[in-house]
């Protein structure tokens, strides 16, 4: 595979990424933004396979193999059940309007290719738009992680700001040394198990939701 | 000798966190919490003394230089004052109830897992491993935060974990992108930093740029700089005594060394003006935003988790006035303030543990009741609060000097307005607290030792400092700022 | 005549003083008494007060300390020393370096500041009342005093009073400009407050309300009281013969020699009487001012002073 | 003595005390006692370090290294003639507290334990140490760690019994705008020494002449600014009646009486040696400004200090008059300085008189205060109010009180007169050589000096009279008994310093030829004060420059004792005739205390004619027993507004606070916020290197 049909690929992917995550935002129910996150996992996965393809290297295989493993069915599954088992509120409850959300999310696009506009032609031409969707992807997730009242809203906010993380690092530098990946994605279970364990503490210890956390103030 | 100094480093405190789960017994414990910090002491000044005589070494990821022996240095010092303390600390904690017998041997493994994450970011030269190691603080310290199981700790720990997770993946975010730069010309060793800085005039200026900007606000979230401060307070309050002092002493600065790692990058990629606005920036806005909060504070921790916003401003400051002496005060002020800060929250515990409630209003007369516990809070107070024969006096000169010669004077109007502000609020809380009748909630019992030998220790340090800086540790800070500038 | 004065023609013009003291108050009052279209006792009649009290035994009040019997002393030696600055016989510097028109001033508050004290220690009601009331109208005379003698120390160069006089007696009555007029008229008003007449004070009265220098003299008796009178009759020479210095420049020529010297005393005798006649003018022509609007009447000598110092500077 | 090793031993000295005084804590009343005696000892020494370089030849000065502390600067001692003089006066006041402390300290609290007695001994030495190196200072960073040293040690010492809430609050006020004045100080400094790259006195000087104008004045109104605060200049005074009071009365003396001078030590050594140009005139603005703020503080300082009824606090605001005074003299210098040719002898004697006045306020404003000390000890009330007939039983006190009284009242025979007179020539000779409007300012504050001068002496008529004169109006006063002899002893020292500069001043100036030579490189202070012999203080008025008006306060102060005497013969009246006692009469009333005049009436008709300054509120209620024709009892409380304060600083405080209220009540404590601020720092950020790199 030519280098071009590379580029092609991956800015192709980039736009689907981009759509999964307008998909997140919106999502006015937990299941709808749960498979959106495990849609944007497999399109990363795809990308890394691509990317392996093309450029041969092996590590890109096994990362590709994690993330599908992990990112794209693991962690949703895991979220589907405790969803399930814990009886947790199905709808998304927004701190702020969706409707603002979105225009927010847009400001951020905007201002991703307002700054990779900034990096001058010629280093523009050798990421393609990987690098803006990739600040755009992270930026956004943490929107919605400030935008939402549940834990596992946040949780999925982390997951897509840690996705795009993920993407920009494969586009933009064609794949980074094995174990920084691997240390990568440990980092994010490893948050991701912290998490819950405080959720549940909370809810146990103080049976109130994380949302009313608020009693540390000035 | 020196290598495998560098890899036993990191090792002590893991293996001695390991040992802390097998036994129960406290005294135990408490034996080896001591003999680790010491043992940890030791083996540090013996790898300063290497370095000093025969310059930076690296093994594996690990790399030592003078810049890292500043905050190893550090470290080591502020984990030793703790132990000490956490001796009658942790007598009284247990006493009252607030740490479950059985949990103590958990506590202390936590630390000194967080110990040893503390070393390995200090030590890392691999710019993946630092971001690893920086993640690893957070999560141990995170569970040290919410370790009194109370409503407020839990609540701490939860805003703590989140906020910095989200600061830490913009950091890798922008470490991503120095090393998509670094790849294109340094080939396979773009993560070592050492490497990057040799090859780091020819990077490419826009991507070092959007890159230094993520690594700031990551890494700044972490230091606790303004506008990302918000959790720093509530953490630094809600955790335990010790781990307070551990979080406000050195934590912040493990932080503040890895923006110092990305500036020399950014300097020399994009030219030394970018990054020391990027920070004066910030500096500023730490040392403006800190002020309202201290002066109508009434929780004596929150109070001083603030304070520790603006001294990192004061940092940022200098690092932004940058210039050989800008930076000298910098580093001079790292060191200044986690002695200084680490013997504030010591002395700040004990009153709360006499009066076991932690609003100032309660405070009161505290010299009438813990003669040396008071005096000792109003010297942290006063040198907090940059009054000269103290060592902060010394570096804010210092870092004032660099201002006024680059001709920021505006910065400097400012930050002056606010030191002598800030100065009055602290003034008045302290003096509030030590002078006056003592209420009746105050407890009249005898000061214990141990936690007076830990307080005398660091007081001693910031009094020493105050009055003059030893030759060895200027030629270690001299040193350190020809890596950040040359 | 101008011309250095040695010590014993200084000591020579205190003696004067001194004795002609209480006979300008004896003076003023007989010509008070003929404006108001009576006898009047006679010109001598305070020498026979100090003669009478000197022979009288001492009343003294139970609570009063060791410094009310040193009063009068002090306040007698301070008024006399400042009657050595004041110029009589022969105009000019003194021989010796003495003192100038600040220390006379200075030496007047000090006998002021010592009757105050003294008041207070007797312990009353009256005592106090006099001592705050002097002490409020002091502080508002002097920087106008203090102005008047610059206004005229700016043309002649020194504050000297001798030489203050020596400089004004050459100049002929007509030699005057706008800032001596002024400065004249701020003189006149301040001469009642100076020596407790009547817009300020009322000398002849023993009504509380009204008595300011009075009221602090209640508590002494006897040989003290000879003392204090003494003290303000010299007070009021004293300060006749400032002004005297200051503004009047009638003085016949003459060398030295003892017909000079009677030439010299009938000269400061004139000019002594001319401020007699305005001072006894000034009491029967009109009524005591209430203590609050003492102000505004020294405001407007305060006015002229300025006016005049700055017609000088300017 | 050679000089060299004279600074070392001070320091030996008061280093000594200090630690002596910190084993009071075991070793009881002994360590304190010592701690004083060190103190003296070194007192003593930095006296004749001080005489010693006075007396020789004036340019010479003595450099000193230190050992070296901090990397970048190197410090150093520099002894030239100003901080001689300014050392002598130090020591002058220090040698009296010494000796009046630990009797005053024993008397005063007999209950309090040794250990905080020790405290205080040990803070008195600092104070000492800091405030004699800090004249001696040679370079920046000492000047800076010797300020803040004895703004510390002064702390301690302020809020040393912190049983009472309003210590501990005067003591922040005064750390605070203490601190706020070294913060204008250290821009200052750095910014000299950024140019010189070295902090030495010697490199700033060079660094400073080539300085344009307009920094150059930035900088000496930086300077001033800080050194205002210290002096407690009007605008900024706020803190000196609320923190002299709180001080051990011996610790109020040295407050009042030097610590002040020290910033007008900064003042001289900023105006004329390190800012001053090389060569022609100060910048105008420099003089105009520090006359005017002088005049302000003499005539604000003195018409507080007559409504205080507070006895130390009324002499701390009479310690803002004086400073008033002092810095009239030292503005008049500025602006005679090089005007023209001529007028470098005005511009010496506008100095000496400011240089004599410094001298002379600290003598008796260190006796007032050690005579109030004296007061307190034996009847622990401040309040005039409640004294009352203390002559008959503190004679001593009482004498030596009016000693100081008529000292600070500028009354002739002694020094205070003196100080005055020269001031006054200076002004006289300022308004005829400064011609146009400029004269009738320098004339207007000739007028308001003398009304200061009589303002003072109704001040302290109503303070003698009321605390020592009359009845004793409490039992507190009743049983007061005279203090012991240290305490008389410490007074007595510096009664007599007041009589001699009172009444020999001449050779005082002869020790002001090596300040007056170092700052203003014209003719000498004794050639001109002193031109006709040291018995004779004379001016030199007319533009020929031969001294035109002299005066001898020795052969006044002669004439006078003759004259006492004569007046004391005619005192005793020509017969024996008898004396007898009786009650004072009240118009046939049997006398009682409630008779006598209070502070507050015989205040009462100047703060009717200063109404407007005063603004006073007073509130009188009336008890009636059935009909309101019968008063059974008449509640008068009355208080005089100080204006800086109430427009100024409590405004400025409740802003403060109530804008740093608001901003902590809409901080909420929602992690929303807190991610929200960390995603909007990013995206600012971003969006900026967007668009600045377009």
């Amino acid at each position: 595979m030519s280098s071009e049909t590379v580029h092609a690929i991956i800015d192709d992917i980039g736009a689907l990424l981009l759509f999964t995550m307008i998909l997140i935002v919106a999502a006015g129910q937990i299941y709808r933004a749960i498979y959106a996150v495990a849609a944007q996992s497999l399109l990363i996965a795809i990308a890394a396979a691509v990317l392996a393809a093309s450029t041969g290297n092996r590590d890109l295989w096994v990362i590709a193999g994690l993330t599908l493993g992990v990112k794209a069915i693991g962690l949703p599954w895991g979220l589907h059940v405790v969803v399930q088992r814990m009886n947790v509120r199905r709808e998304v409850e927004p701190v702020i309007p969706i409707a603002a959300t979105l225009a927010l999310a847009v400001a951020i696009v905007v201002m991703a290719f307002q700054v990779s506009a900034s990096l001058g032609p010629i280093r523009q031409a050798i990421t393609g738009n990987a690098l803006p969707v990739g600040i755009a992807l992270t930026l956004t997730g943490v929107l919605v992680m400030a935008t939402r009242r549940t834990a596992l809203t946040q949780m999925v906010g982390l997951f897509a700001s840690e996705n795009g993380l993920f993407f920009t690092a494969m586009a933009v530098t064609q794949g980074m040394p094995l174990i920084i990946e691997i240390g990568v994605i440990l980092d994010v279970i490893l948050a991701a198990l912290v998490m819950t364990i405080m959720v549940l503490r909370v809810r146990s210890t103080v049976d109130a939701d994380i949302a009313d956390l608020d009693r540390l103030r000035g | 000798m020196a290598d495998t100094l560098l890899w036993v480093l990191p090792l002590v405190p893991i293996v001695t966190a390991l040992v802390m789960l097998t036994t129960r017994d406290r005294r135990m414990l408490s034996a080896i919490d001591i003999a680790s910090s010491s043992v940890l002491l030791v083996l540090a000044l013996l790898l300063a003394r290497e370095v000093r005589a025969s310059g930076p070494r690296a093994f594996g990821v690990l790399r030592v230089d003078d810049l890292g022996l500043v905050f190893l240095l550090l470290l080591v010092v502020l984990t030793l004052a703790v132990s000490i303390y956490t001796v009658g600390w942790l007598r009284q904690a247990v006493a009252v109830g607030n740490m479950q017998a059985d949990s103590v041997r958990f506590y202390f493994a936590l630390v000194h897992a967080f110990v040893a994450t503390m070393v390995v970011t200090v030590l890392a030269d691999n710019l993946g491993v630092l971001w690893i190691a920086m993640e690893g603080t957070t999560i141990t310290s995170a569970v040290l935060v919410g370790y009194h199981g109370h409503h407020h700790g839990l609540e701490a720990a939860w805003k703590y974990i989140i906020v910095t997770t989200i600061g830490i993946s913009f950091g890798l975010f922008g470490t991503v992108l120095i090393y998509a730069a670094a790849a294109a010309s340094a080939g396979a060793g773009a993560m070592s930093w050492s490497a990057i800085m040799d090859v780091a005039p020819t990077l490419d200026p826009g991507i070092v740029r959007i890159g230094f900007i993520f690594v700031m606000i990551g890494y700044g979230t972490k230091a606790g700089l303004a506008p990302m401060h918000l959790w720093l307070p509530d953490a630094h309050s809600q955790a335990p005594t010790p781990v307070s002092a551990l979080l406000s002493g050195v934590l912040i600065k493990c932080a503040l060394l890895g923006i110092i790692r990305f500036q020399t990058i950014a300097a020399a990629a994009c030219g030394p003006g970018f990054p020391t606005t990027v920070l004066l920036v910030f500096g500023l806005i730490s040392v403006v935003v800190a002020a309202p909060f201290i002066l109508t504070q009434h929780d004596i921790k929150r109070l001083l988790g603030y304070h520790s916003v603006e001294h990192v401003g004061i940092v940022a400051l200098g690092l932004g006035f940058g210039g050989p002496v800008g930076t000298y005060g910098a580093l001079l002020h790292v060191v200044n303030h986690g002695v200084t800060k680490a013997l504030a929250f010591f002395a700040a515990g004990t009153a709360i543990a006499r009066y076991n409630s932690r609003d100032m209003r309660v405070i009161r007369g505290l010299l009438g009741v813990a003669p040396i516990g008071a005096t000792l809070l109003m010297l942290a107070a006063l040198s907090l609060a940059g009054v000269p024969p103290f060592s902060i006096f010394v570096s804010e000169v210092i870092v004032l000097r660099a201002g006024i010669g680059d001709g920021h004077w505006a910065a400097v109007a400012v930050f002056l307005v606010m030191v002598v502000v800030i100065f009055a609020g602290l003034l008045h809380h302290a003096g509030s607290m030590a002078f006056g009748e003592p209420t009746p909630a105050a407890g009249r019992e005898r000061e214990a030792w141990s936690p007076i030998v830990g307080m005398v220790l660091l007081a001693a340090i910031m009094i020493a400092l105050g009055l003059g800086i030893p030759g060895s540790i200027d030629g270690l800070l001299r040193r350190a700022t020809e890596i950040i500038v040359d | 005549m101008t011309g250095d004065r040695p010590l014993e023609l200084v000591l020579l013009e205190l003696t004067l003083l001194v004795l002609l003291g209480p006979l300008v108050t004896g003076a003023i009052q007989k010509m008070k008494a003929r404006l108001q279209c009576r006898q009047g006792a006679g010109v001598l009649q305070p020498y026979r007060d100090l003669a009478k009290l000197l022979r009288k035994g001492t009343v003294q009040a139970d609570t009063a300390s060791g410094f009310f019997w040193a009063i009068p002393i002090l306040v007698l030696a301070s008024t006399v020393a400042a009657g050595a600055l004041v110029p009589v016989a022969r105009l000019g510097p003194p021989g010796f370096p003495l003192g100038d028109a600040v220390m006379l001033l200075g030496l007047l508050a000090l006998a002021r500041f010592l009757t105050a004290i003294g008041a207070l220690d007797a312990g009353g009601a009256f005592g106090g009342m006099g001592a705050s009331r002097e002490m409020t109208v002091a502080p508002l005379v002097e920087p106008v005093l203090m102005m008047v003698v610059f206004s005229t120390a700016v043309a002649a160069g020194t504050t000297e009073l001798g030489a203050l006089a020596a400089h004004r007696g050459t100049s002929w009555f007509l030699a005057w400009r706008a800032a001596d007029f002024l400065g004249f008229a701020a003189m006149l008003v301040l001469l009642p407050a100076e020596t407790g007449r009547i817009p300020v004070d009322n000398p002849d009265t023993h009504l509380e309300l009204t008595m300011l220098h009075e009221g602090m003299l209640l508590e002494h008796s006897g040989p003290g009281l000879g003392c204090m009178m003494l003290a303000s009759h010299t007070r009021q020479i004293v300060t006749l013969g400032l002004v005297a210095a200051l503004f009047f420049p009638v003085t016949p020529m003459g060398g030295s020699g003892a017909l000079a010297l009677l030439l010299g005393v009938g000269s400061f005798a004139v000019k002594v009487g001319v401020l007699v006649v305005f001072l006894a003018l000034v009491e029967s022509s009109y009524a005591k001012l209430r203590l609050f609007r003492v102000p505004q009447y020294l405001g407007v000598g305060f006015v002229c002073a300025l006016v005049a110092l700055a017609l000088r500077i300017l | 003595m050679d000089v060299g090793s004279g600074p070392s031993l001070i320091a030996v000295l008061y280093g000594a005390g200090a630690l002596s005084a910190l084993l009071a804590r075991w070793s009881g009343p002994l360590a304190i006692r010592i701690g004083h005696l060190a103190a003296l000892a070194g007192a003593v020494v930095a006296a004749s370090v001080a005489l010693d370089t006075l007396l020789g030849d004036p340019g010479r000065s003595i450099i000193e290294p230190l050992p070296v502390l901090f990397p970048f600067a190197r410090l150093s001692l520099s002894i030239d003639g100003l901080s001689a003089y300014f050392l002598l006066v130090i020591s002058l006041v220090a040698i009296a507290a010494a000796v009046y402390g630990p009797t005053y300290l024993r008397v005063y609290s007999p209950g309090a334990g040794s250990a905080a007695q020790g405290v205080q001994t040990f803070a008195l030495n600092m104070f000492l140490a800091s405030m004699s190196f800090l004249c001696c200072a040679g370079d920046a960073l000492t000047f800076l760690f010797c300020w803040e040293g004895m703004t510390l040690a002064s702390y301690v010492l302020v809020v040393s019994d912190h049983r009472s809430g309003d210590n501990e609050r005067a003591g922040l006020l005064y750390l605070v705008m203490a601190h706020g004045g070294t913060a204008l100080l250290l821009a200052a400094f750095l910014a000299l020494t950024e140019r010189a790259g070295a902090f030495d006195f010697a490199s700033l000087r060079a660094a400073a002449s080539s300085l344009d104008p307009a920094t150059r004045t930035t900088l000496f109104f930086m300077a001033l600014g800080g050194f205002a605060v210290k002096a407690g200049v009007v605008p900024l005074h706020v803190w000196l009646p609320r923190a002299h009071p709180a001080a051990p009365s011996h610790v109020s003396a040295l407050m009042s009486g030097v610590m002040l001078k020290v910033a007008i030590y900064g003042i001289l050594r900023f105006a004329f040696d390190l800012l001053a140009p090389v060569s022609g005139p100060l910048p105008p603005s420099w003089g105009w400004v520090v006359l005017f703020v002088g005049t302000t503080s003499a005539v604000l300082g003195v018409l507080y200090a007559l409504q205080q009824h507070d006895l130390k606090r009324l002499l701390a605001f009479h310690s803002v008059e004086n400073i008033g005074i002092i810095l009239i003299g030292v503005g008049l210098a500025m602006i005679l300085w090089r005007s023209d040719e001529a007028s470098g002898a005005l511009a010496t004697l506008a100095l000496t008189a400011a240089l004599l006045h410094t001298a002379n306020h600290a003598a008796f404003k260190g006796l007032l205060f050690l005579g109030a000390g004296s007061v307190l000890a034996r009847t622990h009330v401040r309040n005039m109010e409640e004294l009352g007939g203390l002559a008959r039983r503190m004679p001593w006190t009482a004498g030596l009180f009016l000693l100081g009284a008529i000292a600070i009242s500028a009354l002739p025979p002694l020094n205070g007169f003196v100080s005055e007179w020269l001031t006054f020539q200076a002004l006289l000779g300022g308004a005829t050589r400064v011609h146009g409007p400029g004269g009738l300012v320098i004339v207007m504050s000739a007028a308001m000096l003398a009304l200061t001068g009589g303002l003072a002496a109704a001040c302290f008529a109503k303070a003698f009279g009321v605390t020592f004169l009359g009845r004793p109006r409490t039992l507190h006063a009743e049983h007061a008994t005279e203090v012991p002899i240290p305490m008389i002893a410490g007074m007595a020292w510096l009664g007599s310093v007041c009589v001699a500069l009172g009444v020999a001043p001449g050779y005082l100036v002869a020790l002001l030829d090596a300040p007056t030579a170092t700052l203003l490189h014209g003719p000498v202070a004794s050639a001109v004060v002193t031109a006709r012999g040291p018995l004779v203080l004379s001016t030199a008025l007319t533009s020929s420059g031969e001294t035109a008006t002299s005066i001898s306060m020795t052969v006044i102060a002669a004439l006078l004792a003759g004259l006492a005497v004569a007046a004391w013969a005619l005192r005793r009246g020509v017969g024996r005739a008898a004396r007898r006692d009786a009650p004072t009469w009240t118009c046939g009333m049997s006398p009682s205390s409630r008779f006598d005049y209070t502070a507050t009436a015989f205040a009462k008709p100047l703060r009717l004619v200063f109404e407007a300054l005063y603004r006073p509120r007073r509130q009188v209620t009336r008890e009636t027993a059935g009909t309101p024709y019968v008063l059974r009892r008449i509640h008068y409380a009355g208080e005089v507004v100080d204006l800086a304060e109430t427009q100024v600083y409590h405004r400025v405080v409740e802003e403060v606070s109530a804008l740093s209220q608001r901003i902590r009540a809409r901080s909420t404590g929602s992690i929303y916020g807190y991610i929200g601020f960390v995603l909007g720092a990013l995206f600012v950020a971003l969006l900026l290197i967007g668009i600045t790199y377009r």
